[in-house]
């Protein structure tokens, strides 16, 4: 597998189409934890990148993905706007020049992000955030990949990992974000960002 | 959802357009961002206060724009951090090469976006600091979480950290009163009815007609309980049980009450809760010096209310009391 | 009914006691009665001025009392005109032998409790004088009915009269600038939802979930008819169109605009709506020379606005523009 | 028929107990088209009345009439506080000094009373007022006297005359009092006050 930028900006129109049609999904969850406009933000940002990017030729998908983080920072404000923006900006540091990358890029891409809204953020995996989707979708690549799966199920394993983690917030206590004013009544409740996160794996498997 | 708004998504662009207006002698807009800044910025050789958070809070933070507290404020959309480029630009407006404060709620997503807005101005060579505002006791403090809320003992450090800067005070010495504000005041609220984002069209918590939400925060969010609505007497007994409970006070101490209505709670109810502030505040010995009681930093149309109890040494007292010549607040 | 109270017999009590518990630097109350008055009152020389009618309606008239605005405030029951007895306490505590204007608000209740307190204090020496403020267009004018009521701009009464007080002027002088207020003021409100007087604990109008109220009064009278909401542009033309009809401007005039909450609407609704008043006055090349946007003369709980134009000529801006330092007024 | 001063008082308590029985009716009569008090004022003055008289032993009808008014008056606030309060005392000054009272001294009174409440509040018959119940009251009084009815029917006829007015006030236009602000749309509904005022004329037709 090796995707160029074309297929890249491809995937962001179709997770900028997931989101409006999971906006009312993502607000939701958020209202019962958050302040409930996580799927209002996600839509907003995204539909902003689609915008963004169309008809565009840009063929390094460092840029793409620099473009992309650089206007979820100016479009989303709240919690997801600096951290969806952090990410995609490191992951496109990460594969800077590039005109096509392959699984090894995306593994090294995913931790760049990782790393990234864990810096950004000041919060680890089990704090009932977006990390708790994103961390097991890192490690099952990574396994998947000195597994030496097929790129295809390489995305799988992360999709599925990432829903795995997205099942496991429901189970623990939010210590980050505004669902941690709630405290032990946050437990029962699905991180709205960790779902976000896998949606954008589960496309990225979906579309490749 | 009834409101007088034009459409969702243009409520903020049409208020700040109401309030310059509103307060033309006041205020200025920054051409194509939602920054309010003081007309005359930036003001030589003074620092500069630039605040800001989601809207849906008014008058915070555009109504505190004017001489004696801020310099900037920066509306995000209703109950959502502004994104980094706006906080960036009120900067770059109202900076003299003073230095600029900013007085950040503790928000995970104000945080972040201040902190970008911080590095892209330091890049750009601004001197830039910040404080951030934790007032409410209904949320826990631990190193490991995100922390408490900042709720309307922000807008106590608006005043004396605004006072402080007008005296012509370095950014070290504006920040180091800010958060000596910061460290001695404590809030907590309550919610009659919820409220309704206008982009999500319906309420984040309900409550039955005989209900109401201890401890919720300022964007809907919900409290640390549900109770039977009690008197007012009650009601406050609990705010400020947490409150003092959090705080080290002791007879003979000082502090400044600030009663603040989230919205649809008319002056008349805050007067009824701030005369039980007082008699608690009596009770313990502890000499109320200054109250202040209205909306200072709202929730949409929620009704409820917020008691803030703000400690005062001499420095204070006096920042407190300086001139302040802004839209919502005037000295 | 959802509301911060201890019992709707105390409410006025209560209400009273928390203000003057935040306000003591600027208003004391009457004992046994349900007065506030300026902390210094009589004032030597100066034409005192007096205002009330039923509470309910805070800041109005207790939050006006102060520097430049008022010397007393009586507070009936919840929108309930207060007897005569305590208007009369009123006059004898503020009355510094220049006289006392009274400034009532048109309601058949109030004019009847205030003349039978002027008689009172006529009959003990006092030299007692009144303004009937009629400003809401919603009702017809005829001198066969009760006429107009008044509603938000009276504030403006009370700050312009206030100010002329100030200058030392007589009781004749103050009462014609006081009237020349009134000739020159026009108000019309709406409301979203009605609202509930404590003791009857039910509302007397009601409104379905995409219905407002036009023209209806500030203490919960039904207004002229109910409409399906619209946007905020719409309603303040539909406002500013009966308001204008009503008075004679001409382009090149001068106004002063007041945007005024009934409660439960926030301010940023109030500044959308401001932003459409200026835009109607631009457009008929009116000029704006103060605005004023909050909450001035309130319905309990309701959420709604009304919107006061004040034509003014010299002598109106420069007592508009006077000092006032009351706990609901500063300038 | 001649009452004393014991009888007067007696009534009072009997009038109180009525506004008390009758508040909510009152208040939703004004509801509709006033400000949803009237119940609540009268019932609050007429208490205060009971209360001021409660083991009074005064025999001047004069000086316990005044007392009724100026009680009124200092405790209702509104607009029935002055009217009603206006009416009982321009009523106790007819018959100052008097310790028994006949019927032509009742006329004499109901005729002080009615022009007591026109000069106070400036309203005429027909504006949609008590004055609706009252002076067709005054009216039937004075006719039934001139044909020489016995007391307890005179009472009858101004018991009657008041209801009839009563219902008439919802045929017509209020001019004055917070009614009028709805002009045409306050036909329909029927005046509290001229409501509480037949209320008062049932009372002493029943209790004589
Ligand atoms: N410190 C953090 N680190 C990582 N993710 C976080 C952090 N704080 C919040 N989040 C994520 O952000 C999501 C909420 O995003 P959103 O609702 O858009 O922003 P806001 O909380 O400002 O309203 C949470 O569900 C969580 O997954
Ligand atoms: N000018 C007037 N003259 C005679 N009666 C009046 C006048 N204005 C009002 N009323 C009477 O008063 C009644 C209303 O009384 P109430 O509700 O107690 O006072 P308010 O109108 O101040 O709330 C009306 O139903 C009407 O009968
Ligand atoms: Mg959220
Ligand atoms: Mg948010
Ligand atoms: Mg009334
Ligand atoms: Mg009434």
């Amino acid at each position: 597998m090796s995707i160029n930028g074309h297929k890249v900006i491809n995937i962001m129109d179709k997770i900028a189409d997931a989101m409006e049609e999971n906006k009312l999904y993502l607000t939701e969850l958020d209202a019962a934890i958050g302040d409930g406009d996580h799927g209002l933000n996600m839509s907003k940002g995204f539909q902003a990148v689609k915008e963004k990017l169309k008809e565009d030729e840009e063929t390094n998908i460092g840029e793409i993905l620099k473009k992309t983080g650089m206007t979820l920072v100016s479009n989303v404000g709240g919690a997801s706007g600096p951290l969806y923006g952090t990410a995609f900006m490191k992951a496109g540091m990460e594969v800077n020049g590039k005109e096509e990358i392959n699984i090894a890029d995306f593994e090294r891409m995913l931790k760049a992000a990782l790393d990234g809204i864990k810096l950004r953020g000041k919060a680890e995996r089990n704090d009932k955030t977006m990390i708790d989707a994103i961390e097991p979708a890192l490690n099952a690549v990574s396994n998947a990949i000195r597994q030496e799966l097929s790129p295809k199920d390489v995305l799988k394993a992360a999709a599925d990992a990432a829903n795995e983690g997205v099942a496991f917030t429901k189970e623990i206590v939010a210590r980050k974000g505004r669902a941690s004013y709630l405290g032990e009544r946050s437990i029962g409740h699905q991180d709205p960002g960790a779902t976000s996160s896998a949606l954008i794996f589960d496309i990225i498997y979906k579309e490749l | 959802m009834k409101k007088l708004i034009n459409s969702p998504e243009q409520v903020v662009e049409d208020m700040l357009q109401g309030m310059i207006l509103a307060h033309p002698d006041y205020v200025r807009k920054l051409d194509g961002y939602h920054v309010l800044v003081r007309k005359n910025s930036p003001i030589n050789g003074k620092v500069a206060l630039v605040s800001g958070g989601g809207s849906g809070h008014e008058p915070a933070h555009g109504g505190y724009v004017g001489t004696g507290m801020l310099d900037g404020a920066v509306a995000g959309d209703v109950f959502t951090s502004p994104t980094p480029d706006p906080i960036y630009e009120a900067m770059k407006a109202v900076d003299s090469g003073a230095g600029v404060l900013l007085v950040v709620k503790n928000y995970t997503g104000d945080i972040m976006n201040f902190e970008m807005a911080k590095e892209m101005a330091e890049m750009e060579g601004i001197k830039v600091d910040y404080v951030v505002v934790n007032d409410d006791v209904s949320v826990e403090n631990s190193t490991y979480t995100a922390g408490r809320r900042g709720i309307a003992g922000t807008i106590f450090v608006h005043k004396i950290a605004g006072a402080k800067a007008e005296t012509g005070a370095s950014l070290e010495e504006v920040k180091e009163v800010a958060q000596k504000t910061v460290d001695h005041v404590r809030s907590m609220g309550m919610a009659l009815t919820p409220c309704i984002v206008p982009a999500a069209g319906k309420a984040n918590f309900t409550l039955k007609e005989n209900e109401m939400e201890i401890g919720m925060g300022i964007h809907g969010e919900p409290g640390t309980h549900k109770e039977f609505i009690q008197t007012a007497d009650e009601v406050t007994e609990q705010l400020m049980k947490k409150i003092l409970e959090d705080m080290q006070l002791a007879e003979g101490d000082e502090v400044a009450v600030m009663v603040n209505g989230l919205a649809a709670t008319p002056l008349m109810e805050l007067y009824i809760v701030n005369k039980k502030v007082h008699e608690i505040l009596f009770q313990k010995g502890i000499k109320v010096y200054k109250t202040m009681v209205g909306e200072y930093m709202t929730s949409l149309e929620m009704a409820g209310c917020s008691v803030s109890i703000l400690k005062l040494d001499n420095e204070l007292k006096e920042l407190l009391d300086a001139a302040a010549d802004t839209p919502a607040l005037k000295v």
